[in-house]
């Protein structure tokens, strides 16, 4: 008899629905239907039934190659290339759990390793904005309960995350707002007509690249001045009218995305967001989202954060502290300046993600990618090392966008003899205080880390 | 030949994403990321046909992908090659040391190129490297 | 890439060229020394504030030069990478080619000056920091990147050339002074300082309002300004019962 | 727990749980307890010359959860001043990498705690919706027992009952989300006020009624401290009182710990109080603004002393540059409005809120040097130690590590004109505090009673912390000061009880000679209540998530087993 899964989160977007029913075969090895998910999150789930799917770490051969080789060995190789290397890059954590992140900090204070997240290509800007500025914001139930006037600023959720108007932004019906989309006045801000600014309101189509200067606009009116007759491309008019909607709301949420952090300004785009979304805390109640791009990619910010007080971009090559810095501990500039010496490619294609010549630097050394699928990363590697999928066939604690854990339950059996991300990091740390003989320091908890058979009895 | 300069953006689509968790080297994933929007007006400046394949070259690079008329409304000025391997062979690698590089809002030239063909995710990325093998 | 945070005159002060050779630095996290790189001839003089630091040959990738001295001078024949000069108290350094980022970063006093371009962040705070730059001078003769002068509470800085965007942007004191064109992004979330620009911007902040025209001599240069205050979006102190703004000036069009 | 026997000889023993004040003797450690006797094998330490004291506890301290991490992620330049590392030199010893100075990471969190021989540090506030974040850190924090208070008094499910009356759905509701959260106990933080905040507004005074529940701060805490000795908690209710911070409050604090009057602890854990008031020095404020800001600690103490059934905690300022986080959400968005810095305001779906603002607590500006007089002024007005618990409400008003600097102030009125003597404006002060007409300096014993033995009992926990009588855990802490012949620089108590010269948790040696030499083995405590069901409480709890009030599934809502290795479970069970 096939088994109907309740209560499953999608690992796919920042959205992290967690209301995902999987239908699985008898013998939990296969994922037969998926129900309440979107396109992406279903094609993901029925991906992991893949029957080509790695079950064995891969060497690259002299010839240009790929072997496969037993699990010991690849943990051999990859604990030695490490630890041989001045400055190793461990990137990535788009699509691991926060156990995962957590052992992987082992592995990088002992090698002497940057670590860093996707966020650094993504929402990095976001992290420096709320550096230097703060960050009032609040879960995704309070725009759902609450939010009467809603602001997608550089964000596209129609597309990057397919059920966050229907889940959380415009359309559910809250506590508060029980007529759902009628009660909400609904605002885009982007240089194109999106999907999503097909749904607002108001779309204010800016000149691409001129956001800072907008959101400037709406501060200067908002404090009662005149601004020019256009801003950004936009009419006066039109800017007034918007802040107007805004300051009347009685709860008043601002979304924002790649709009902003991927173009020129990066962080100072959200910086003013923020100032924005703290003025009108003045006239009213206002929150500011990030729009996370991966289920849990708030969750490497997270572990970090309480594990080295940096969300990202963690330079842990001097061993007494962590240094960051982004600009210079970052990833890609990283990469650039020729900086590291190794790259470790986790959950995550840095091969199709990151600008081409960023990639050409990276491959001058070695070059490991530790992923459940093939992917461009993994097909450039010197190694790669086949992993549970965090989410499909391992459970672990994910971040949603607004930081809320939720804990991710597996719906099918692992592939025999697949790690998960966490053991295999494990397994690295160990053979990393063999070759330097050292004791390993697993604080108190590793020896009752099991997951249990049976989740908490509510 | 006509040429146009305009201001790229590269940027999550649903077709993408719903592609790529199919796999990238899925077929699904090469139709939904060799593609250039841009508007219809830009298109005849340069002489484009819809539909045919043009070269995009920008400070760092260039990539054969196939101009189409936008699925979501793109303004005169603006192209957008959705997010992946084909976008990335020309985003600038420059952070503004932020760490972020310049995925939106970059300078790029675009000519038609209907005689060129399109290269596959592995062509490009295992070729940047020296790994590309003729796909064997 | 040689982390060279022990090339100060404080460092060196006291000690003999054998002595500095074995002064530590990084690369990555082997531990290496001075001399693993550089020749060192000389000795340092008996303070920081007697001690010159003369360095050959290209510094492209040796970061924290000058980093958080306090006296004596550092010349560097070429280029030099990240942190020049970064958290310096006094004294004085002179890059005779070009600057990487985060030049003079939280600087407090002393002079940085480069012959060459600089990169990012000239004189910025470290993230989070709203305690940006205090005091000293920093001169660019070429041009420089964004984010100048984030977060500054003090002191000067001068691009002879051009820069990019965001000048000053949340800044709180000092002055800035760009001689040559700037894209945009002038005085963003600026509270109170003041800005000069010699050229042209290409984009204005919206929150700047023109109050009048005035007469002034900046950095050697007598001209007529167009004299603008904001940020008028963002907050601002009072003194003596009147807000204190921002104020920019731009050289008007003759 | 480790197994076989140490005996630490000859060391001043200070433990107010058996009066014991500084009589020489031994304390021998069995399978990690502590024993009357042990073998003459039993592995000795030496503790001649040094006063020996039980494993400290803390009562409040803010240590592990989303909004201690959203202060840690928004300041990186806690890490670093002027380029340098802040935070000191990592272990030497290849353990974990520490960082941090206000909100320290968790690994140095843990060391830094175990430096100062503590044991017991409670997390004062857990948004429940978020409380698997909060078991994520309690579980990477190195050493310390942990345990976690979720909070009650903005909740939508507690007002709604309360609002009707219902102490016994609330109650039940408690028990819910207790075991839901693994949770220790119930917090209230600024009733009714945070929720109004969800609007942008908030509750100063006891009667201001919440928007839309209709209901007001002082009927939440009536009622829950009528649900709590309903349970027979093992702590009392734990309250952060209503307009916190502001010039001229105390009038209301001593309102709030008036509505304690006539309760009685209802409990079988020894516990004697029915509410705590957590940092009162906060709360303890005269004036009309900032211009006539000063202390009003004598009189909020004068009440404190005389209401037996209450204990409180001091949060004293120690002026450092810090990171103020709390639940409080409107103070955090006024406090940012005073100081113009970075805001992070975390509200959360139908049970709390969350700000963060940094905060420099600065001697020469004149409303925090009368803050730092008003927190030592109430440890100093106090009667009754055992009710009186030090704390800087971490990192509110300073950073932990400053313990052993409070405590230097409080037993040196030297030390204390030390201080004031740097400040900018000693005489100013002087007038709006009491701090210059105090003489008295308290005793080891007293410190003792304010960091061991009092908030254990407080806790319901002292059957087994905060003293060294057979039986307890054998968490001891031996620290470099020799109990005859008690330094004159008041300096060197600080220096003492900033590193322990060994500190012995669960009979294994964990710091020797100030640093860490074994990570022992932690414990994360919580409160598990059999009561009968509830068909009300269940259906109202299930609503919420299937109508979707809540944005996630029930069934990912309680936290998992595994979070939470090493528990320690403490059972109370409610007869139907």
């Amino acid at each position: 008899m096939p088994k109907l899964i309740k209560g499953v989160g999608c690992p796919y977007c920042g959205s992290s629905c967690d209301d995902i029913e999987v239908l699985v075969s008898d013998d939990e090895t296969k994922i037969l239907e998926v129900h309440n998910a979107c396109i992406i999150g279903t094609n993901l789930f029925h991906h992991a039934n893949d029957p080509t799917r790695p079950r064995l770490p891969r060497k690259r051969q002299p010839d240009g190659s790929m072997k496969e080789i037993p699990y010991n060995e690849a943990i051999d190789f990859m604990a030695k290339t490490m630890l041989a290397a001045k400055k190793p890059l461990i990137y990535g954590f788009g699509s691991t759990n926060c156990e995962g992140m957590s052992a992987v900090a082992r592995i990088a204070e002992k090698s002497g390793a940057v670590l860093d997240n996707c966020a650094t290509i993504c929402h990095g800007p976001s992290f420096l904005a709320i550096f230097d500025n703060g960050y009032p914001s609040c879960t995704l139930g309070e725009a759902k309960n609450r939010a009467d006037v809603v602001v997608f600023w550089g964000c596209n959720p129609m597309h990057a995350h397919p059920r966050h108007t229907s889940r959380y932004s415009i359309f559910p019906r809250g506590y508060f707002t029980p007529k759902g989309q009628m009660q909400r006045t609904v605002l885009s801000i982007d240089p194109r007509e999106t999907d999503t600014a097909k749904l607002a309101d108001v779309h204010l189509m800016l000149d691409q690249g001129h956001d800072y200067e907008l959101f400037d606009a709406f501060r200067t009116v908002l404090k009662g001045f005149d601004i020019p007759d256009f801003v950004a491309g936009i009419p006066k008019e039109t800017i007034k009218k918007s802040v107007e909607i805004m300051k009347n709301a009685k709860f008043c949420m601002i979304f924002f995305g790649m709009g902003c952090t991927h173009t020129d300004g990066r962080n100072h785009n959200i910086d003013a967001a923020i100032s924005l979304t703290r003025d009108l805390n003045d006239h009213t109640k206002c929150s500011i989202m990030a729009m996370r791009g991966h289920y849990n990619i708030a969750g490497p910010g997270q572990v970090w954060a309480w594990q080295f007080g940096f969300p990202y971009c963690i330079d842990l090559s001097k061993g007494t502290h962590a240094h960051m810095n982004p600009g210079e501990t970052s990833s890609v500039d990283l990469a650039m300046r020729d900086e590291v010496d190794c790259f470790v490619n986790v959950g995550a294609d840095a091969g199709a993600h990151f600008p081409i010549q960023a990639v050409q630097h990276l491959k001058k050394h070695p070059f490991i990618t530790i992923d459940p699928n093939f992917n461009m990363a993994s097909e450039i590697s010197d190694l790669h090392i086949p992993v549970r999928i965090a989410g499909v066939d391992e459970p672990g604690v994910v971040y949603r966008m607004d930081n809320v854990p939720i804990q991710f339950r597996s719906v099918i059996k692992g592939l025999p003899g697949v790690p998960s991300d966490e053991e295999l990091f494990n397994m690295v740390y160990e053979r990393m205080c063999e070759l330097t003989k050292t004791e390993p320091i697993w604080l108190a908890a590793k020896e009752d880390r099991r997951y249990p058979e049976s989740e908490a009895v509510i | 030949m006509a040429k146009i300069n305009l201001n790229m953006i590269t940027q999550r689509s649903i077709e993408e994403g719903a592609a790529m968790e199919q796999g990238k080297t899925n077929p699904n994933y090469f139709i939904a990321c060799t593609v250039c929007e841009m508007n219809p007006e830009d298109m005849k400046k340069a002489g484009i046909w819809k539909n045919t394949n043009v070269k995009v070259t920008s400070e760092c690079g260039s990539v054969i992908v196939k101009a189409i008329e936008p699925t979501q409304y793109c303004p005169p000025g603006l192209a957008h090659i959705r997010q992946g391997v084909w976008a990335n062979q020309v985003v600038p690698p420059r952070t503004q040391s932020t760490g972020t590089p310049q995925y939106s809002g970059f300078p790029v030239t675009i000519e038609p190129a209907p005689s060129e063909r399109l290269k596959t995710a592995l062509e490009l990325v295992q070729g940047a490297v020296g790994l590309w093998n003729g796909g064997q | 890439m040689f982390e060279g945070y022990s090339i100060t005159p404080d460092a060196f002060a006291g000690k003999n060229a054998a002595q500095i050779a074995a002064l530590p630095g990084h690369e990555g996290k082997i531990h290496v020394t001075i001399g693993d790189f550089f020749e060192v001839s000389g000795n340092g003089g008996e303070t920081a504030a007697d001690t010159d630091i003369v360095i050959t040959g290209d510094c492209t990738r040796v970061k924290y030069i000058g980093a958080r001295m306090t006296a004596g001078t550092v010349t560097v024949n070429g280029n030099a990478d990240m942190y020049v000069g970064g958290w310096m108290k006094g004294g004085k350094i002179h890059i005779k080619g070009n600057m990487d980022s985060f030049c003079g970063i939280q600087m407090e006093g002393g002079e940085l000056l480069c012959d060459g371009d600089a990169k990012n962040h000239v004189g910025c705070a470290y993230r989070g920091d709203w305690r940006g730059m205090k005091g000293g001078t920093i001169r660019v003769k070429g041009s420089a990147g964004n984010d100048i002068g984030t977060f500054m509470l003090g002191g000067t800085i001068i691009i002879e050339k051009d820069a990019f965007i965001h000048v000053s942007t949340h800044a709180e004191g000092g002055t800035v002074v760009i001689k040559g064109d700037v894209e945009g992004r002038v005085g963003g979330q600026m509270v109170k300082g003041d800005m000069y620009v010699l050229g042209k911007i290409k984009f204005m902040m919206p929150g700047y309002k023109k109050v009048d025209t005035v007469e002034k001599e900046i950095d050697g240069v007598k001209a007529t300004f167009d004299h603008y205050i904001g940020d008028l979006g963002e907050r601002h102190p009072k003194s003596k019962g009147q807000v204190v703004y921002a104020n920019l000036y731009l050289k008007a069009v003759a | 727990m480790a197994s076989g026997e140490m005996i630490v000889k000859g060391g001043f023993i200070i433990d107010p749980t058996r009066k014991i004040d500084g009589d020489v003797g031994d304390v021998a450690i069995k399978d990690g307890k502590i024993v009357d006797k042990v073998s003459s094998s039993a592995k000795v330490i030496d503790a001649k010359g040094k006063i020996v004291m039980a494993g400290a506890v803390d009562v409040h301290s803010h240590v592990a959860g989303p909004k201690v991490n959203a202060g840690r992620l928004m300041r990186p330049e806690d890490k670093f001043i002027s380029g340098f590392c802040r935070s000191g030199m990592a272990q030497k010893n290849g353990y974990r990498m520490e960082s941090g100075f206000s909100i320290p990471s968790v690994f140095k969190t843990g060391y830094d705690y175990a430096r100062m021989g503590y044991t017991f540090v409670m997390e004062a506030a857990m948004p429940p919706l978020l409380a698997p974040h909060t078991h994520e850190e309690i579980h990477d924090t190195p050493i310390i027992d942990e345990a976690a208070l979720p909070v009650f008094a903005n909740n939508w499910f507690v007002m709604d009952y309360l609002k009707k009356g219902e102490v016994e759905n609330t109650a039940s509701y408690i028990a819910w989300l207790l075991k839901a959260t693994k949770g220790y106990g119930v917090k209230l933080v600024n009733p009714g006020g945070t929720a109004a905040w969800a609007w942008g507004l908030n509750c100063l005074s006891l009667n201001d009624p919440v928007p839309f529940f209709e209901i007001t701060p002082a009927e939440i805490i009536k009622g829950l401290i009528e649900a709590n000795e309903y349970l027979g908690l093992p702590h009392s209710i734990h309250l952060h009182q209503n307009n916190l911070g502001n010039p001229g409050n105390y009038p209301d604090t001593i309102a709030a710990l008036k509505i304690a009057e006539g309760f009685k602890a209802k409990n079988k854990f020894g516990r004697e109080s029915v509410m705590h008031s957590t940092h009162l020095q906060f709360h303890s404020y005269g004036g009309d603004g900032w211009k006539d800001f000063c202390s009003k600690a004598k009189e909020v103490m004068d009440y404190v002393n005389k209401q037996k059934n209450i204990t409180i905690d001091l949060g004293c300022v120690t002026l450092d540059e810090t990171t103020t986080m709390t639940a409080d959400g409107p103070f955090e968005h006024h406090l940012h409005g005073l100081n113009h810095l970075k805001w992070t305001n975390v509200d959360v779906e139908m049970e709390t809120a969350a700000g963060v603002v940094p905060y420099i607590y600065d001697k020469n500006v004149l409303p925090n040097a009368i803050q730092w007089a008003t927190g030592l002024e109430l440890a100093l007005f106090a009667k009754d130690m055992d009710r009186t618990f030090i704390t800087t409400d971490h990192p509110n008003a300073g950073p932990f590590t400053r313990y052993p600097r409070v405590i230097k102030w409080l037993m040196s009125r030297k030390a204390r004109e030390a201080t004031l003597a740097t400040m900018k404006n000693p005489d100013k002060v002087i007038n709006a505090t009491y701090i210059n007409g105090i003489d008295r300096e308290l005793t080891l014993f007293e410190i003792a009673q304010m960091t061991r033995s009092g908030p254990a009992k407080c806790l319901g926990l002292s059957s087994v912390y905060g003293g060294l009588a057979s039986g307890m855990n054998a968490d001891v802490g031996i620290f470099d000061l020799n109990y005859k012949d008690m330094p004159k620089d008041a300096e060197k108590i600080e220096t003492a009880l900033q590193r322990a010269a060994c500190f012995i948790k669960g009979g294994e040696v964990i710091v020797r000679d100030g640093e860490v030499v074994s990570h022992g083995h932690k414990k994360t405590v919580w409160v598990k209540v059999k009561i009968p069901e509830n068909p009300q409480v269940t259906r109202d709890v299930s609503q919420a998530f299937t109508h979707g009030t809540y944005t996630i599934d029930i069934r990912n809502y309680p936290v998992r087993e595994y979070l939470a290795p090493h528990q320690s479970i403490i059972d109370v069970n409610v007869e139907a």
